[in-house]
């Protein structure tokens, strides 16, 4: 999947600017792995140079270590680190709502936001094992707000995925969360290959909220697994800033995030 | 005591083990392999993460049960073996028990403080809770019970031959997998005397006297990464998840990289692992213990 | 910031502060007397145990409540001032809530991760659970209520101006407290380059999201030790016992050692504290934090 | 309080030899305050060479510092400690039932080993305000077997304790502890200015076993606040050796803790 081949950047790359623009100023971001990695590198370096990040696994950042980071406990985001602890401490901030945004990776979402990284077909016997959900629950229930990057494709978006690892808005009915006694706000966001879905502030079911350049309305329906609410107005996703592609072939120089098939 | 001593005595069949605990650095693949070799059987692995090394367990029909928020390989993704013990039961079939990495670090908690159990919001509304029955919602809050490992092995960056470890970098799950394991495997970068480790004894992990076993083991964390020591060698992450894909391409990495051989000595010459080397050196600030 | 302005802004009449943290070293003494020359009032105290800090405060008239596991003198015994306060009700009187170490310690951890309690068995068969009645015993275990300070201040051995601490020694309950405090306020014995500090991340206490204030304060925790820096001033003690025995005897300590001294530069020139400063030094290995 | 006017050593050196004894070699101890640090420093220095000391501020060791020490925190204890740690990380090893035995200092134990150092008279307006538990209660509860030093008086050595801070046994009743849930062994002695009181292995009520030389069983019966159960044959505690006597006095030259009025 690619964007128009005479694009000057790939759909990775875009994901990752558009991620990098849901990081406010000042906010500390729970990072997890691979493009989210890039987004605070970005965000960091462009308009978010106070945002600080933290990594499951006992880091709290104030910058992007300039080196290619494959995971986040390679060793150059240890150096100047601002904190390096255990793991239910970094836990304890979000647990907390100290965390403002976490990024979740995901194999499959539906259309409440709910993801599965799981399991495909019955716990007992699935047909896919997938790896489980690392921190993406604690993120998903705790953080104040999270979203999640996707490639877009209709076996990823579905009408409702069948084991939530990382719970959404739930079952959609509002209030969802609160009756359930999940802190967090759940998901704002899912940044896919072709569009930006977006939920309303209470919660509930995503609609289309821009499509990248290359992409049409009707592709992203046709690619999406449920009757995707368009609402009347659709953006075009803003392509990436050559300052911001800038600084992510700068975090990822080979393009193993970016620029893989 | 060697790598081979100390696996023949402390990581008996059926064991529950807890490796990995830092997450991507300081795995201790030296001593997962050492459990292959010697043809362990019906293990429970323990971690919040594994990068590969749970894999490669699983593949070699080593393990019955995972206890584990996640499974598969970091930067290349799925666990190929993870895969096949799953779905197909290949070579065996194995449990899961699911988990977060929250919740996994607090069982190893209610463990080290001998608490029936710790309540927290994470998980709920989280299928976890459906498939992993050992965590109940009582009063709207989730009780994790205490998990109990067998053994933790932990691999360091230095520690005396008493068992008083140094270990830096982001710690994961790591202490609360010593506190609450019966008993720690430490394998260590650099063997030292015991005027390196009680010149700076908050950095000193663990107790000793939950340490069995030290291992001087260098480069026993390859191919994960050990902060002042060794970075994270992509590559052969990225082999392994390619040559994993089938099961006869595990078979042929297996005897290539364990089966074939004999220690981690002969694994790192075979590698040329100089690659990886860590060579800017960057030492912290002393802490003064003065005391007078 | 100075100890006076970091009081007056993060210390309001009525908080909730945690002190004495690693129970008898780094006791924030000097911060403790300032509260006390703003005329700070109904402050309620937390802390594991409270080496003579918690008995000025509260012969000084600030304390509304206590939450703690002990309050006096640990070389020399009774707390005088907390006597006249709880059996008298002089200078006024005091609401305790009794707690042990290790459930003062699991309250504040209840509180860092958000948890309902902590289950505990320790406690059971004690008085304690008849006088705090917040320490509830159900199905056999005692349940620890979240126990969240406004503010925790914590003398450490260095800092940045960015609040990024290195605390070593017996660390006690200050980890903790510091993350189950809603802010933190910072004493250091050094104001450091933030190179120092960061090259060191595994010695930071806590994130500096969490730290309102780093005051510059050396010498800020005598009469009490600190590891690298003073050694404990047991006369210093002795003296502070034997004044408090009568309530004139403390006004005149108070006045002489507290109200008529400026801050802490002064109170260190008028005790000629070189007596008890620490001579002999004692560096730890470094830690190489070398990454390619 | 003294021994006879000619003895060689005070009766709190014998208190310390004796609570020394009570070491075994490779048992992980529970140190208090005062005189159990010294007893740990005895031990450790003649007949207990691999015993490891535990103090709750978070330090283990396996050595007493030559140098005299007020309180746990003082420096030369951290110097060469074999971990320094949070508090909580050491009640978990004594919650494990990793300590075989705890020392507690208390102002009144009653004669099932119940000791009060919080309050005397009602609580919500006490006729004596104790510093409280400190870590005394989770010793009591936790440690493997217990002991506690006292001044042999009898307000000291009650009847029934007011207040229980840290439980011993009970109502002295079989099994009371296991019935209530407390994990460890409770007390196994109280050593005393003038005798060491000792419970049998089941719990229940304390008896004499030994009177320190100068007393007589006439007089640590009359000082104690309860009919004392007296066995047929006592015992005389043995008095200090002179290997004991020179470590308490290289372990607190100016006789802070041992020969104070």
């Amino acid at each position: 999947m690619s964007a128009s081949g005479s694009a000057p950047y790939t759909p990775q790359e875009l994901m990752v600017a558009a991620a990098a623009r849901e990081i406010r100023d000042g906010e500390l971001v729970f990072v997890g792995m691979r493009l989210p990695i890039l987004a605070y590198g970005v965000a960091r370096n462009t308009h978010a140079p106070r945002a600080r990040a933290l990594y499951e696994l006992g880091l709290m950042r104030d910058r992007a270590p300039e080196a290619f980071l494959a995971t986040m406990g390679d060793p150059p985001n240890v150096v100047a680190a601002l904190w390096a602890t255990r793991m239910s401490n970094v836990m304890a901030l979000m647990a907390q709502g100290q965390v403002d945004l976490g990024f979740i990776g995901g194999a499959e979402v539906d259309r409440f936001g709910n993801l599965n990284t799981s399991y495909i077909g019955d716990p007992a016997r699935p047909r896919v094992k997938l790896p489980g959900s690392g921190g993406g629950a604690d993120i998903a229930i705790l953080s104040r707000r999270w979203i999640t990057l996707m490639a877009h494709e209709p076996r990823r978006l579905v009408e409702r995925v069948s084991y939530v690892t990382s719970p959404g808005h739930g079952d959609g009915t509002p209030g969802w969360r609160r009756r359930n006694g999940l802190p967090g706000g759940g998901p704002v966001a899912i940044v896919t290959t072709m569009a930006v879905l977006r939920f309303p502030p209470e919660g509930g079911e995503a609609y289309l909220d821009s499509v990248h350049p290359g992409h049409s309305v009707e592709e992203v329906r046709a690619r999406t697994g449920w009757d995707l609410k368009v609402p009347d107005r659709v953006r075009s996703t803003p392509a990436p800033t050559a300052e911001e592609l800038g600084w992510i072939r700068r975090l990822d120089p080979e393009g193993h995030w970016t620029r893989s098939p | 005591m060697t790598m081979a001593e100390a696996i023949r005595r402390f990581v008996p069949d059926g064991a529950t083990v807890a490796m990995g605990t830092c997450l991507e650095p300081a795995i201790p693949f030296a001593a997962g392999h050492e459990m292959i070799r010697q043809g362990r059987r019906d293990l429970t692995l323990v971690g919040p993460i594994s990068d590969a090394l749970f894999d490669q367990l699983i593949g070699a029909g080593c393990v019955a049960a995972v206890r584990a928020a996640w499974v598969g390989n970091v930067s290349e993704g799925l666990g190929h073996c993870y895969r096949r013990a799953t779905e197909l039961g290949e070579p065996r079939p194995i449990r899961v028990y699911d988990y977060s990495n929250f919740s996994i670090s607090l069982a190893l908690w209610a463990a080290a403080w001998d608490a029936p159990y710790l309540p927290t919001r994470t998980l709920l509304g989280s299928d976890i809770l459906r498939t992993n029955p050992e965590l109940q919602v009582v009063d709207g809050v989730v009780r994790v019970p205490p998990l109990r490992p067998d053994v933790a092995v932990l691999h360091v960056q230095r520690s005396d031959a008493w068992g008083r470890a140094h270990l830096w970098g982001p710690l994961g799950i790591s202490e609360e997998a010593g506190l609450a394991a019966r008993s720690v495997v430490l394998c260590c970068e650099e063997l030292v005397d015991p005027e390196i480790t009680l010149s700076d004894p908050n950095r000193i992990l663990l107790p000793e006297t939950r340490v069995v076993a030290v291992v001087h083991e260098p480069g026993g964390c390859h191919p994960s990464p050990l902060q002042g020591h060794w970075r994270r060698d992509h590559a052969a992450y990225r082999a392994y998840a390619e040559r994993s894909r089938t099961r006869e391409g595990f078979r042929g990495w297996l005897e290539e990289w364990v089966l074939s051989v004999p220690d981690r000595r002969a694994y790192l010459e075979r590698l040329e692992a100089e690659a990886v080397r860590v060579r800017v050196h960057r030492p912290s600030a002393p802490a003064d213990y003065g005391d007078e």
